[in-house]
């Protein structure tokens, strides 16, 4: 079971190179599709390293922007000043989210 | 605004505030310039500011209810190891004329169903002392103490 | 509320040039995450123009391919042959897929 | 497999197969080839071979319960408008010794929950006609037809 990808125009198409799609090849295919769309996993890293203050409106809003993620995604964050810091340990959201020193930390981790 | 240095050396000051996040920030951001002159400021790690902007937007946003035109009194007292606050507004009271318990939220969920709000007075709790509330004809009247250093 | 992104090592860092965020700026911010976040929607085609035949294994097998799509993401299918396509009208998938005559044609839908 | 022209102009071909999904692949597309050969072969949008690779399928993986090893014989007779296919296999039987019902799967829930089979009944039934099953001894007898052109 082959399966070629391509982008053209912003999308990307998938090419069944194959004449049957039948219980022979399934989980075959299902394993190639999942290599294919596995590929989608946006990593995102928020340096907060300005910021000097939150407060819980501020944390919800971060909260609600990790559920924007596409499923598989990951928010991350990164220089976090003393007060932020303390807001998520207080909150336990430090849990939630992974926690990284800096920007620069976070893209060589 | 108005900030005296009290005879026993404490630094006060008194603002008043319109009933919008906006006019909240504001207020918060003058008093913090205020202190880094004054070299009165707390080290950045006390969270100070955090219990004043979230009683504040509470106020804002459940006594006000979210409607501009509220008036808002706050008064600060910073001493050597406390800051204490008084806040007075004239707006809904609080609900069974008493403060909220803050309990922790449930991150114990999903993450499509983690909490978005509703940390305001847990963080309160957490990090203020003597706290005292009292409805009083047309006036809330709130007052807490932070330890500071 | 001013976001600023940067792509390094194959991360994307969202720099928050702001020094507080709290209850005035929340909803902007939510909203610039969105905005950003949002740009993260994949859209898959899944060519089958040279596929002749497909059973329910090979039916079922592309559904579990698209419950693999990230959040938001879509799978969409073109090209279906007429065996093909009339298995997907018959278990009424038609209504679950959006179908393209082309993957040409997808691609400049 | 064998095939032959019948008297009545009829064209009959005979496979005998492992209980793989790869060997029913194998004798559908030999099956295939054969019928293009002998310009016998149904319009591409008759699903034919789709009810004889779901009853195979089936055979495969619920009578021979996905094991290789069982024997599965197959016989069928392209008439003019018409092809009468036969099944035998020495596996278990149907549940409750008759043909599953074959319902429409719900698509009316949510993606995550969309099912990924029990589609093959369903379509059996929707494109076959004059269904009989028989279990006999230790082995099973289906027969069906499929309108052709
Ligand atoms: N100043 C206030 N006036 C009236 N009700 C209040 C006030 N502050 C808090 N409350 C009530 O207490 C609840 C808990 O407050 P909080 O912990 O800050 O969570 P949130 O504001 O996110 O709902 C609020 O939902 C509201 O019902
Ligand atoms: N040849 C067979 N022998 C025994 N049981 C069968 C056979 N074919 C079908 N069944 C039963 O009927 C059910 C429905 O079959 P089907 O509609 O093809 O769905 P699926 O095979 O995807 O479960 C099967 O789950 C199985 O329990």
């Amino acid at each position: 079971m082959r399966l070629t990808t391509d982008h053209r125009d912003g999308v990307d198409i998938i090419t069944v190179d194959a004449a049957r799609i039948d219980a022979a090849v399934a989980i075959q295919f299902k394993d190639r599709m999942r290599e294919i769309l596995g590929n989608e996993k946006p990593r995102y890293v928020l340096d907060l390293s300005q910021v000097d203050f939150i407060d819980s409106s501020g944390l919800g809003a971060i909260v609600a922007a990790m559920k924007l993620m596409p499923r598989g995604g990951k928010l991350e964050l990164a220089g976090l000043r003393p007060a932020v810091d303390k807001v998520f340990r207080m909150t336990r959201m430090d849990s939630i989210f992974a926690i990284h020193p800096s920007a620069e930390a976070a893209a060589s981790a | 605004m108005q900030a005296e240095r009290l005879e026993d050396g404490a630094f006060q000051v008194c603002c008043r505030m319109d009933s919008t996040a906006e006019d909240v920030r504001a207020t918060l951001t003058d008093i913090h310039a205020l202190l880094q002159d004054q070299e009165m400021a707390p080290p950045p790690d006390n969270n100070w500011e955090l219990v004043v902007a979230e009683v504040l937007n509470n106020i804002v946003e459940h006594a006000y209810e979210d409607r501009a035109g509220g008036d808002i009194l706050l008064r600060l007292v910073f001493a050597a190891d406390r800051l204490a606050v008084e806040f007075t507004d004239f707006g809904r009271p609080m609900p069974c004329g008493t403060l909220p318990f803050g309990a922790p939220v449930n991150l114990d969920v999903s993450e499509q169903d983690l909490p978005e709000g509703g940390f305001g007075w847990f963080l309160i709790r957490s990090l203020a002392e003597n706290l005292d509330y009292h409805h009083d004809g047309d006036r809330n009247r709130l007052t807490l103490s932070i330890p500071l250093g």
